[in-house]
């Protein structure tokens, strides 16, 4: 038998999905799935969006309205089909290469429009799909295939970056923190405007052999350690010092995009 | 065996068969021989079975696959189902002996040899089971000499695992002998 | 529709188990171990106290709390 | 129903055309000279409930356009040379996973920046070619404000029954200057609507029924959940990586317009039936051309005009036709040879092709043209 | 001086020939099959004091090779279809600009995403004609790991010497397989090094000087202040609208090309003396030719191939000297016939042009070519 | 005669520029030459990159070493001729459409590298050089010609955004408070790390037509009264309620991209 | 003048002499002629001169640009200086008489008119400049009918500034009236 | 090399001037004005205090203190 959620949200003849044993990507797609059925959205007016990468392959397992991009726009793909068709609830589902290397343009602006798409943002820190270079998520000294002396950049915060570019719910939760994750994507759903989780993940095969991270679990362990609630961060900064803050980084309330524009199209017939 | 050799490594994604078929080139061009190794990238690398092919020839390789190899080589069912088959009726297939071969198979040889575990419990580490691979090809066809073969081995292999890759080596020409 | 506990159980999809051991590393029972071919299988149902962390851990739908008469 | 006469800018005309035609989307990103597409875009589409959107670039401007054409609304989006070439990749996109779009490319001086403010032709090859890998290509181009307006819905029309993404190639004179235009009732014209699925049937997104010549195509929202992607894919939608597969997709993406070119392809011969001199030409170019030829026709030379007004697929057997009865064909275009070496092509030496081009920004002017063409004489 | 003897893959043979050439700025984004020339290139330009740097997308990685080239650095940047459709605004760019540099494109399987994983030779036209506008095309394919390392720094020597983005198209099964390949030393090639003023010259940085087949380039910073622009401009560099100035800065930059054609194209002509029948394949696909062709003579048919070593300017002549002498020409290509047209061009009718091609992600064996030539017979 | 400065740093030639009567950039552009005088740069060591705008005119009537690239794409260049010799002073011009348009996406990555480029953006709010379209810093509700309605984006502060995308000096001044312009340019100059003074200007022609805003003086009067300096507002709140701040939004060391470079280089010859 | 008019308007950026090419030829239009206008865009737009194009035809209009025109019109001197002198030699030339007519001019006809001071003085709005110009045009060479140019001209304008601009067509035929 | 403001006074570069006005709206000493052909022209010399304001806003290079001597 398989779970209920996974006959309800997903195509299972495409499971069992071809990831790695260990990717963290399977533990959002699932949290996906589970705030999707929280919120009980209707599958037929759900539409998911990815670009390319090792993440950008989950909509080809969930059932919905499924729209596999190119590599950086999912985006503004998505904005098109949302603004074109504003009952689709449009989630878009981006790797930290796709949504902030390539794709980080339109991440500033869809959060800037403050359209209605609820974007999650697997963030394995690496280029998963191709091999495992340096991605803009790397943290600074770490190694990839093409910073093999370790990398010089510094890393975007990307939770942080969409809400300074606009976006009016951004928050972070890793795949360890599950829990959260699930509520956070509910929220985001929820949520009329821009929103924006950034799902910390891991990538054992390329991320964690090259900087020898050990196992998946072992990784785990690591975002178990290293990130901090942001409401403990505030309460006791001394347990959050060198360490990750995740949390509800911006929820606030703003015009809509798409509802403007029908504004615009009502008084325009007045 | 015509002295064109067209292989067929294939296994699981991290079981080293791509390394073993660049080691076999590598040492047939220190045989001043021609070599051409090539190997199927796609989305199955991740996970399910890969496959490294390797052309070895007197004569220039034009034409770089292997479309009718003439041995083949797996190291798990899953490998051996799919890559195996389409050997040549003149040809050699060689397997783990954990692996039920599939039906119909036409070849000239057959050999079901205890491969992983002999990594296991001679060698004492699984993963120099595409050593003892490479001991078992060529301690079959002699496609190389030994010498080139050790020197490539050698020099591909982590510092440090010299001896454990030689125990592996030797293990493999010892499969064939037996075998033979 | 709320399930109760009782009726819930803990399935194993074991065909789409990848052996990653997550959901047995932060079973808060450590009920959970693996079998002989590297895949999870329980090993103590009795305490299991259904708590569904593994489901919500387990990359690959491989684990879930599902009605007992399912099974 | 007394005909409404306008004089507009072939930009303008085109916005016309596109909204009779049942535009409800436009994104874009500004640039000259297509620029005036987009501002009347955003004036018109609120209007009548549709949508305009600038988006961040030109790639998020074809991006939005087909998302926008998932959800079953014809879109548009307009651009010159380089937004053209930055909008490639994404063009492939919805020739692959057969997204009805417009793509207006508004012609000017290249390459790179080149002469922003100045005609030219100088797209046209990348308009068949511009995008990496073997991909349908159906490409039509105006030589008036009129046919502008005619072509931009016929473009609409041809993206919806091919199921493809169509290019509108014109130039900055042609979409520029003003002209006479009658505006037809939409009742006189053929506006051709997307086949979708009926409600409930057994719905394969990619799957041809029978008497489809593309699969029908059901707007995300509808009730059918499919898959869409740039990978080859398999009739479900869904990637594959058999050469089967993709043996039969790329097949049937070439094939769709190749076995329909009949109903695709349309031209001008001017002239043509006696004639032992030909011009070829297209867009803004051929009315220089047709000056050309009343001028030699009035010199008592038997010279005709081919005008072609699809460029892609091009008419080939048409243009063959003609090369066994004429000595000698004269390209005419703003570019240094690019239609000339199809012509060259199809004609397998009947004719002498010769080319009368320039790419300085300027136009060519009857008086050049006759230069060239006597050349031969 | 014993030479070396390495065993590599087409990928890392590019990045050695570049480093021989001079290479000594990267800067790209990754791609399957292309990302191994990104990887090796971080790992050993830092050695030689070059720089290697990972862009935010394919714009970014060839924007900044076009910057670095301009301080003086040779430059490359390496990519597969959807990169290189992305990149296409600046290589037109880098062609007005006259800024040397090499553009890889590792093909795979298209259109869009295609088949990423999968040979393919469709981006053979759109290395000519991806960009808008007329511009100048230098595009070089290897056949083997030892032509991509000699190609690769064919390709730097050709940019610099011609002052143009050199386009080097390889393919997956080149890209990955690996190969015996010597290495020569530095001292044994040709290295042809970019042509600076003199210090203190009446520099202006866009005229040819007597003698020059392109104009002097100075590095930026070594004390030459001049302007560079992606519009048209005169010979001082800036930007100009005088019809006049585009005039002949458009020809000579098509010009530098056409006129020096026999010094850039390359071709492999193989059994073609007695040749009655003729394969004409290029890159990876052309090993597949030559065992086909090996397979014929074999059997006693005189058949022949031909080459193309360099793509772009096209061996026009030599294939239609060859088109008079054979009956039948086979063009054996990854793609649904794309230099099939250029050969149908350049033959006039001479020979009957056949494809054998696909399109689907394999490659073409020799027993299929062989099948499709012998339908000829 | 003409002005010191002019002869200097300008290709005199060239002049007068084609900007409209009244148009902003000419003082930015007047501004960025007394502060590179100021600075005592070595002009042949110097190189000015734009994008293409009205803004990216300004290389042109510079004498530097100077590259007009394509639309967007400036920071993207400036970044290769930066990291391949460090020894050049690397200035970018690039308009707000450009810049944060387009261009956004390099902006965000320059910033995050925290390579040493200076860029200045010229902000007149519009986009000038294709004719009064609205910019991704239109204020809502403004019209551009292709916003006949009213805009309904939310304007970026572009100042704010290179900030959160790790600028490490990010200021902001109006062609109104030109001392305080060159100031920051100046400083912007000195600082080792990506820098950006975003030049709030004015464009009579379009925007100042567009939305009623008078003359090029009604539209710097306009500046004067709606900017405050941070300063002030922060000594007094009351001062700035409905004005836009300008001043150093960021200023702080971090290291810097070329040098991390060369100490790579550098371990590797160890 | 041959009844096909080939028509130079050029002046400075705000005078508004594109609107008056427009309006000239949709009077043409509404007359049941053939009409189209042109105009150069360019960096020039900004600042320099402007120049529209119209021609006026009974026939098709094939090519669309006007190459040696019957007519030319300049407004400013830097316009007259770039816009006027390739006029035909059948043609007729009309600026205002603030500019100096370039050398060698060869034209059939020359007006130097008042057109600016009328409007400035006798109308009251400099800006109504272009719709005398196209009364002096149509005066001149009744290439459409008076009704016609009049329907075009109040279809064009800013409502409100009917009487102004009627005032200014009058003056602009008064003026070609006067130099018949 | 200090120049003091005695040496200097106001040039103007009529040809480059496009009279937009800006110089003469802000001048502190409001010593500027239009010459009849919309120019920029100096109205009261001796009250110009060289605090070169009108050269910084000037978007034209028209207008800026220069030394004396070169007039
Ligand atoms: C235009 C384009 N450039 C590059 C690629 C190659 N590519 C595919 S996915 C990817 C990055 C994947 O990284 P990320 O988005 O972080 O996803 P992950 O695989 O890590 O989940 C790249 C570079 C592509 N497909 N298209
Ligand atoms: C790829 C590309 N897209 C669009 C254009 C057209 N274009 C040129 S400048 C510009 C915007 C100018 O606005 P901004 O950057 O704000 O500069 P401004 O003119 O306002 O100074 C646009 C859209 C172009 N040249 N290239
Ligand atoms: S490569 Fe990394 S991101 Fe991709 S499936 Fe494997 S573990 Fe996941
Ligand atoms: S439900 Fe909880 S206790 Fe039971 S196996 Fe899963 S994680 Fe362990
Ligand atoms: S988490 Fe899932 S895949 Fe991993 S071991 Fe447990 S059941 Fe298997
Ligand atoms: S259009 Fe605006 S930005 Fe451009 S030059 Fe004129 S005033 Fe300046
Ligand atoms: S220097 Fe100062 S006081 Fe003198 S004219 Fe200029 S702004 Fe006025
Ligand atoms: S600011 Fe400059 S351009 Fe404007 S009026 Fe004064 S001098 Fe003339
Ligand atoms: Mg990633
Ligand atoms: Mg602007």
């Amino acid at each position: 038998m398989n779970n209920p959620l996974v006959e309800n949200y997903f195509r299972v003849d495409k499971l069992p999905h071809i990831w790695c044993p260990g990717c963290g990507h399977g533990i959002i797609m699932s949290a996906i799935a589970r705030a999707i059925e929280k919120s009980g959205l209707d599958k037929d007016k759900v539409c998911i969006v990815s670009g390319i990468g090792c993440s950008s392959r989950a909509p080809g397992y969930m059932d919905f309205n499924t729209l596999h991009t190119t590599h950086g726009r999912a985006l503004a793909f998505a904005t098109g089909v949302k603004l074109a068709n504003p009952e689709l609830e449009v989630i878009v589902i981006a790797g930290d290469g796709d949504l902030s290397a390539i794709g980080g343009n339109h991440l500033i602006h869809a959060a800037r429009r403050n359209i209605n798409l609820t974007t999650i943002c697997f963030n394995n820190n690496i280029y998963g799909m191709t091999g495992g270079q340096y991605s803009p998520t790397t943290a600074t000294g770490d190694k990839g295939t093409t910073a093999p002396y370790g990398n010089i950049d510094r890393p975007f915060d990307i939770t942080q970056l969409a809400a300074g570019a606009g976006a009016t719910y951004a928050a972070k939760a890793t795949v360890y923190h599950v829990n959260q994750l699930q509520k956070y994507i509910e929220a985001a759903i929820g949520h009329k405007g821009f929103s924006m989780v950034e799902a910390v993940s891991v990538c054992p095969t390329y991320y964690g052999r090259k900087n020898k991270k050990g196992s998946a679990v072992d990784m785990m362990n690591w975002l178990k350690d290293s990130f901090v609630d942001m409401k403990i961060a505030e309460k006791m900064p001394e347990k959050a010092v060198g360490k990750f803050v995740m949390g509800e980084y911006v929820n606030k309330v703003e015009p809509e995009y798409t509802e403007l524009y029908d504004q615009v199209i009502e008084r325009l017939k007045g | 065996m015509s002295d064109q050799l067209e292989l067929r490594l294939s296994g699981s994604g991290g079981q080293g068969l791509i390394t073993a078929g660049i080691i076999l080139a590598e040492a047939a061009i220190r045989d001043q021989k021609n070599a051409i190794q090539t190997q199927s990238y796609g989305p199955e690398a991740r996970g399910g079975a890969s496959k490294a092919e390797v052309i070895i020839s007197n004569e220039a390789i034009d034409f770089p696959k292997v479309t009718i190899p003439n041995m083949t080589f797996a190291l798990t069912q899953v490998a051996a189902n799919k890559y195996i088959s389409d050997v040549s009726e003149e040809g050699t297939v060689i397997v783990d002996d954990s692996i039920e071969l599939p039906e119909g198979i036409v070849a000239k040889h057959i050999y079901k040899l205890p491969i992983i575990e002999a990594a296991r419990n001679d060698v004492g580490k699984e993963i120099v089971a595409n050593i003892i691979a490479l001991g078992v090809i060529v301690g079959l066809t002699k496609i190389v000499t030994e010498e080139s073969l050790e020197a490539a081995i050698m020099a591909r292999i982590p510092k440090g695992t010299e001896t454990l890759n030689q125990m592996a080596l030797q293990k493999g020409y010892e499969l064939a002998n037996q075998s033979k | 529709m709320a399930v109760s506990k009782d009726d819930l159980m803990v399935h194993i999809k074991e065909e789409w188990c990848k052996g990653c051991g997550i959901c047995i590393a932060y079973c808060p029972k450590k009920v959970l171990g693996f079998n002989e071919h590297g895949k999870v299988s329980m090993l103590d149902r009795d305490n299991c106290i259904k708590c569904g962390m593994c489901e919500m851990r387990c990359p690959d739908f491989a684990i879930f709390l599902g009605g007992k008469e399912n099974v | 129903m007394s005909k409404v006469i306008k004089f507009l800018q072939g930009n303008e005309a085109c916005v016309e055309g596109a909204l009779m035609a049942g535009m409800r989307f436009y994104s874009g990103y500004p640039i000259t000279p297509s620029t005036e597409i987009a501002e009347l875009s955003s004036e018109k589409l609120p209007k009548v409930g549709g949508k305009f959107i600038q988006m961040e670039d030109e790639i998020a401007g074809i991006a939005a356009a087909i998302g926008a054409s998932l959800t079953g609304k014809k879109a548009m989006t307009a651009t010159s040379g380089p937004g053209f070439s930055l909008k490639q990749e994404n063009i492939g996109y919805a020739a692959i996973a057969e997204i009805p779009l417009v793509v207006v490319n508004v012609q000017r001086g290249g390459p790179s920046t080149g002469l922003p403010t100045s005609p030219g032709q100088g797209d046209v090859m990348q308009a068949k070619w511009g995008t990496h890998g073997d991909h349908p290509v159906i490409c039509l181009t105006p030589d008036s404000v009129k046919e502008t307006f005619d072509l931009t819905i016929r473009a609409f029309n041809l993206a919806e029954k091919y199921r493809t993404p169509v290019i509108l190639l014109t130039d900055e004179i042609t979409g520029h200057m003003r002209e006479k235009i009658e505006i037809p009732e939409v009742s006189e014209l053929e506006i051709y609507d997307r086949v979708m699925p009926e409600k409930g049937a057994d719905y394969k997104a990619y799957r041809l029924d029978e008497g489809d010549l593309v699969p029908k195509m059901a707007p995300f929202g509808s009730g059918f959940r499919y898959h869409v992607t740039g990978l080859m894919h398999d009739e479900t939608g869904f990637p594959s990586n058999s050469t089967e597969n993709a043996d039969v997709l790329i097949k049937r993406l070439m094939g769709k317009i190749e076995a329909n070119k009949e109903d695709i392809i349309t031209y001008e011969a001017y002239e043509t039936d006696d004639a032992e001199y030909l011009i070829l030409s297209y867009g803004g170019t051929a009315r220089t051309a047709k000056a050309a030829v009343k001028k030699l026709r009035a010199e008592g030379i038997k010279v005709g005009l081919f005008r072609l007004i699809t460029v892609w697929p091009f008419p080939e057997e048409q243009v063959r036709a003609l090369s066994e009865q004429v000595k000698d064909i004269l390209v005419a275009e703003l570019n240094f040879g690019q239609i000339k070496l199809e012509v060259e092509r199809v004609v397998k030496g009947n004719a002498n092709v010769r080319l009368c081009g320039k790419a300085n920004g300027e136009i060519l002017t009857p008086e050049e043209l006759m230069k060239a063409f006597k050349e031969v004489l």
